[in-house]
């Protein structure tokens, strides 16, 4: 098993969706993150005071995914998130020792 | 009679002030609950103008502020000639400033109808969080119809409650203790919120609840003043007086807190705010400006150790609609028993303990009204609450009620505030605009 | 003329609750749009109270309401002697009561320019998220002298639809189908938003669509009943009507909702309080409470289908301007050739198919101003968008548009709430002052 | 004297609207703050209506606008027999239109005390998101006593000011310079926020500062056009200036912006407005259109550049009371002594330099006014400060203030939006409802 | 030492906390997320255009234990995180090379 | 390649950023979160009824980092969330298998 990681631009995430949903992966979590790197953030102004914010959204998606259809899992989603600008974000995976579905105690492959 | 416009202008205002105070009370009970109800929340109140305004219409006026020609009859209900209104285009309305000038009658109609908006719109507080949208609709046609009208009629429509001698300048009976009563009928009719009061339920907004108590303090103004129908020293002295009692309720409130809880909390101040301007309407033409201050700080301290008493007694009125406006508005109509000291201009009519001749008679009437009138909501809700739930059911399902009900029942979330990408990434950019065809389709 | 300080003290009064409806439609159309766009949604409200301010005291009130001596021109536009508004100093206008009083000139200016202000900021609606600020500047300047305030003149200065005997009491062509008509054209001229209407673009707070709503509600009754420009029976009708059709239109559109959808939601019975403070503007003094009721079942359901011809048609108007103001307004003018009847007190002038002798004329009337003035505004709105694309550019950049609006032209964004050390840490951690020096350097 | 009910009815309308500004007020600049700190910015604002109207009632209306029979001393202060306001029932106060019509006393106090209200809760701008709840209601007790009620006496209550002939329409000095230089002496006082200015303190919530600014220029109406304490063709023109510089500002200041910073700004329009309303305040009755055109232009400039010298000088005031209100307040007095043509109607009293005889000794007093006021103001406000801070101290821990002064000071945070399970899982949905045993106990 | 990371329902925090806690483990830090996956989301309706949510909002939990804990935590989250309903989440667990306390600069067991 | 990630205290991003800047990381991915454990959180009031809040908010950082600078990644990070005080929070680290430039698909140490 593996868990794959995701940060791309949250304007991409239902791509990404789609893509994973058409390759077969049926679940994923997501959550709000912000960003830094080169991809530079904005400026804003208050009363003539400027502010600089150099985070940028991000989305991070994580998909549990078995050990054979990783690559596969991880060559969908960066396609799918990629838009050849500055900022498109990185996918990473690490090994994962157990996976468990709450529901029912299901574990490894069954649990995804 | 001819239509003073200094009086008519101050009523036009006023009427718009208290309308405004429907909306403010859809903030300032909005902000108290969870994010995943407060446009349910807000709804109940903003459907409170739909629905009253068209029975107002239809035969709220009539029921209320009508006469009927049957003396025995008219002491517990109005008439039937001003069913729809039209019987009052370029009708006028004397003022109550005793100068023999009028305003116009709709302009009279208009103020007591938004009184009755928001009398109604005050009970959803009770049942926050869990009501079914319909049938909240149901109850406000049937409560206002067999409840408010008539009470209204009874205490400011010539009926038999004001025969007696009962006071009320602007509804501290008829408004407050009325929604405070049928309020806490609905808390029983509809049960506690599934984990009260285990889970935690602080307010999602406090910034909304403070608009609108803003609102609520601006619009109150037209509420008490108004009420004398006219422009005069009564009405300086009500507007006075609310602004007294109000703000000393509001400190009051913060102090009590302050020395039990160790903080002065926004809400607090808020609520304390809402407790002076409930207590002070029944008084606030009648009473000196000490006997405001006086008011305030009692009813400040009294409401702040009233909120408590649903966890003891186990009900879960949810926004503490009893613990403010039932009580504050018993409280400030008992104080007119006491402190009344210009119910009738130049006589002793009205007056209470401290100055009037028959002093403990009008400390009874002043009892006597609260509990008429509270006792007969209370009943009368409970009854309407019961038929409603029996029927067509007058609470959402539990897991509507764990999942929101906004969602669950208005098809809305209140928010959508992350940056990301600009409404939402984590709702927004997973949504599908799925019904485009459904809207071609239909239109 | 003696000043009737009664009917000026209400005109100042409503000329403040229409003021206050600017930022009022802010906080509605703010709420509607995404939280990237929040900002500049309401800057384009706020920034049409400033320019139309300025044209409005440099010559608007003189095109609109002056008179320039040759009564042929004078069909199409006012005069020039108001100019600068400083002849209208200790000069007096009189009340619309027809009692021989008046009010101070300046005050019948103030409240005319509110309304002045408030058309050009509902044109905002139809172009959401995506409008140059300098071209939207550019454009209240231009479509508030080319088109508001000579069609102000020509319905209500006295000019050429006025002579021909089409009745708008309080704007319902001059205001609503004139800035529907605008928005339209506008929605043409900058094409739809990226995305629209595949990816959604739901409300991101519907708290401030309400707060707007309750603000718009409450000065609209300045607005209604201040047109009577005084105080009298007729000035009670407009308000009690007001009230009447704005419920009604609340209650109808989610009705729709609940029978079509399955769900009665706040945006709807918000949009439907619109709706029917639009229909009901043009009609307010001249119709009777049953029928003020009756245009609001009406318009509360025509406008909840009209919403979604966009869908069908292919036009990006992104809050519903066309939808609601150009329908309901629309409505509303029409609905006067049928019900008017109390147009012109004690004869049969301007009276509707019901009442009048000669009811089809008027219904032809009706038809006409919405006609006349709707592809007025719409052809000017266009010329004047299309040559402000082509010189400045009317529209911001795609990735402005995606990254948004806020960022992008104002360099702000609206909201930083995450509690985590207070003030959003990621945002506000990561930030640096950086412009002290520059500030320094340039103080 | 006869009440006059019309200038009775704007007075109440006026009087409503004046205090809704502090609420209004509470948004402006609770939107400023961090997420962390503005309930209890918002809550300053509040207890300022506690606190000040309690003051008033008790002896602030008797200290500014009594009379004590002894011409010396009543040059610096009034009376003691109006204590309580118990004397104020009944009795009338003359309008200002000089038609020997009145108001009801009390309707005067009223107006009044929104004033002092207000002067109040602005100075709190300079001292967020550190300032101890309970010092800062002793502080706000002091300095209305010991500097309110006397200044007001001194302009507006027959004190040495006016009888030099200082001319104050509405309260540049009186509320803004005064307030100004108090928030500048508690700046000092109070010393900088942590971090201040290398950390980011950006606003939170920027609809909320929108909504301020809206409830404040909307109840400006009654400051400004309700200070000729009657209706008339002044009122006329205070209102109608108010609209202009207010309009013009905004505009002006934004005009800075893009060109400096190259972004007009929400704030920034917000601030102008502020800055518009602030300098019109003293002049709006006396000046011409295109005059308070003018002031508007130089208005929102110079305060555009004003609110950049804190960091030049090092001081926090942190949301700019002094760049903003004294700046803006000393601004419009000063431009009394050149633009005023109306002052004291057909005579050259208190005409400015481009009108009157004496134009140059205007022009003086007209800087005297501020430059006393503020001295006094600023000297009396450190003093007070300086006491409270050494006795019970004016600050909070450094530990609170980086944790965020609402839940230190108030025990309660604004927001809880999280949309899980609705009502912020993160933080309800870990909270555990200890205190019901607690409240029982004690109930 | 190990990385156990739940996706689970809001409404159950306060019992996975209460379980953990009976259980010895100290600490834990959670997030805000979105889930995707058999549970469906919820429609919205705005002026009559139906909006599919179909992100259901879940927290993330992540606790870090020594290796012996680990099954046991699991099983104590799983446990206590069940409602039987679909979309109670899942369950992981990850290899953890080193831990440090900031406060202190401890490290492995100490850390935790 | 490691991740490594650090809860830290919200007002010390500044510092860890500068920190890793000035040693030469480029990126980071930062996102919001609470965190339990001895450090207690906070009491709230609400009409007289007392709340509980135990959890406090904090700052969740990941940072993708070659094997080689691992320890000195985190030393860094743990150097500059440093107050001392509780509540300073934990850093560990993971094995990644895979990292992926989204832009451009570069992997490994290209991709950071
Ligand atoms: N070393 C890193 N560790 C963790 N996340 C990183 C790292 N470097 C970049 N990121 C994440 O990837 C996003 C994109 O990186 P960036 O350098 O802006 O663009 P790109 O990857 O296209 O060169 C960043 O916003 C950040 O969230
Ligand atoms: N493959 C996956 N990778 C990551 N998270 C997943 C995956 N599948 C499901 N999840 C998470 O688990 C949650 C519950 O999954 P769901 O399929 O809805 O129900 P259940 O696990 O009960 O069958 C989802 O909301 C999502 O957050
Ligand atoms: N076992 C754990 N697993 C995951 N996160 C933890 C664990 N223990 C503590 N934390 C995180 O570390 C933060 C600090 O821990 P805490 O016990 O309060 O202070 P300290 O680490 O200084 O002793 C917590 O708020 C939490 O986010």
């Amino acid at each position: 098993m593996k868990l794959i990681t995701a940060v791309i631009k949250p304007f991409k995430l239902d791509d990404v969706k789609a893509a994973l949903e058409t390759f077969g992966v049926k679940g994923l979590t997501v959550s709000e993150a912000s960003g830094y790197g080169r991809q530079k953030g904005h400026t804003e102004v208050y009363r003539g005071a400027e502010y600089k914010v150099d985070l940028v959204p991000k989305l991070r998606v994580e998909i549990l995914v078995d050990d054979d259809d990783a690559d596969d899992v991880i060559d969908v989603v960066v396609k799918a998130a990629q838009t050849g600008k500055i900022g498109d974000g990185k996918v990473w995976s690490v090994p994962v020792e157990t996976v468990i579905r709450v529901r029912t105690g299901e574990t490894g492959a069954e649990a995804l | 009679m001819k239509i003073d416009t200094g009086a008519t202008a101050w009523m036009l205002a006023a009427s718009a002030l208290v309308l405004l105070m429907t909306p403010g009370l859809a903030f300032f009970y909005g902000g108290m609950t969870r994010a995943k109800s407060v446009l349910n929340m807000m709804m109940m109140s903003f459907v409170s103008i739909v629905t009253v305004t068209i029975a107002w219409v239809l035969y709220g006026h009539a029921f209320a502020f009508g006469t009927n020609g049957n003396s025995t009859l008219n002491k517990v209900i109005g008439g039937v000639k001003e069913i729809g209104l039209q019987s009052l285009i370029n009708s006028t309305q004397p003022t109550g400033t005793g100068d023999k000038t009028a305003i116009p009658s709709l302009v009279f109609s208009m103020f007591q109808l938004t009184f009755a908006i928001i009398t109604v719109a005050l009970i959803s507080g009770a049942i926050a969080d869990r009501t079914k949208f319909g049938a909240w609709v149901v109850f406000t046609f049937a409560w206002a119809t067999l409840v408010y009208f008539p009470v209204a009629h009874w205490v400011w429509g010539g009926g038999w409650l004001s025969q007696l001698g009962i006071e009320d300048f602007a509804g501290g009976t008829v408004v407050h203790v009325n929604a405070g009563a049928a309020g806490l009928a609905l808390a029983f009719v509809l049960g506690k919120r599934k984990g009260w009061p285990k889970e935690p339920m602080r307010p999602h907004n406090l910034g909304y609840t403070l608009l609108g108590v803003g609102l609520l303090w601006f619009g109150w103004f037209g509420f008490n003043a108004g009420s004398e129908v006219g422009v005069d020293g009564t009405t300086a002295l009500a507007f006075m007086n609310t602004q007294i009692a109000t703000a000393v309720a509001a400190g009051s409130w913060i102090v009590v807190e302050k020395l039990r809880d160790g903080h002065a909390t926004t809400l607090g101040c808020a609520s304390g705010a809402v407790a002076g301007l409930v207590a002070i309407t029944p008084a606030c033409a009648f009473i000196d400006p000490w006997a405001a201050m006086l008011l305030g700080v009692v009813v400040g301290a009294v409401c702040a150790y009233a909120v408590g008493l649903k966890y003891k007694l186990g009900f879960d009125d949810s926004l503490d609609v009893v613990g403010v406006h039932l009580v504050g508005g018993a409280l400030g109509a008992l104080s007119l028993g006491i402190l009344a000291r210009y119910a009738t201009a130049g006589t002793a009519q009205g007056q209470g303990l401290l100055y009037g001749h028959h002093g403990f008679k009008q400390l009874g009437l002043q009892a006597l009204g609260p509990v008429a009138i509270g006792l007969y909501s209370f009943c009368m809700a409970w009854v309407i609450g019961k038929i409603i739930d029996k029927t067509i059911g007058f609470r959402i399902e539990e897991e509507e009620e764990v999942a929101g009900i906004d969602i669950a029942v208005h098809a809305e979330s209140a928010y959508d505030l992350a940056p990301s990408h600009g409404g939402g990434a984590l709702a927004a950019a997973s949504v599908a605009a799925a019904s485009q065809a459904k809207v071609e389709a239909e239109a």
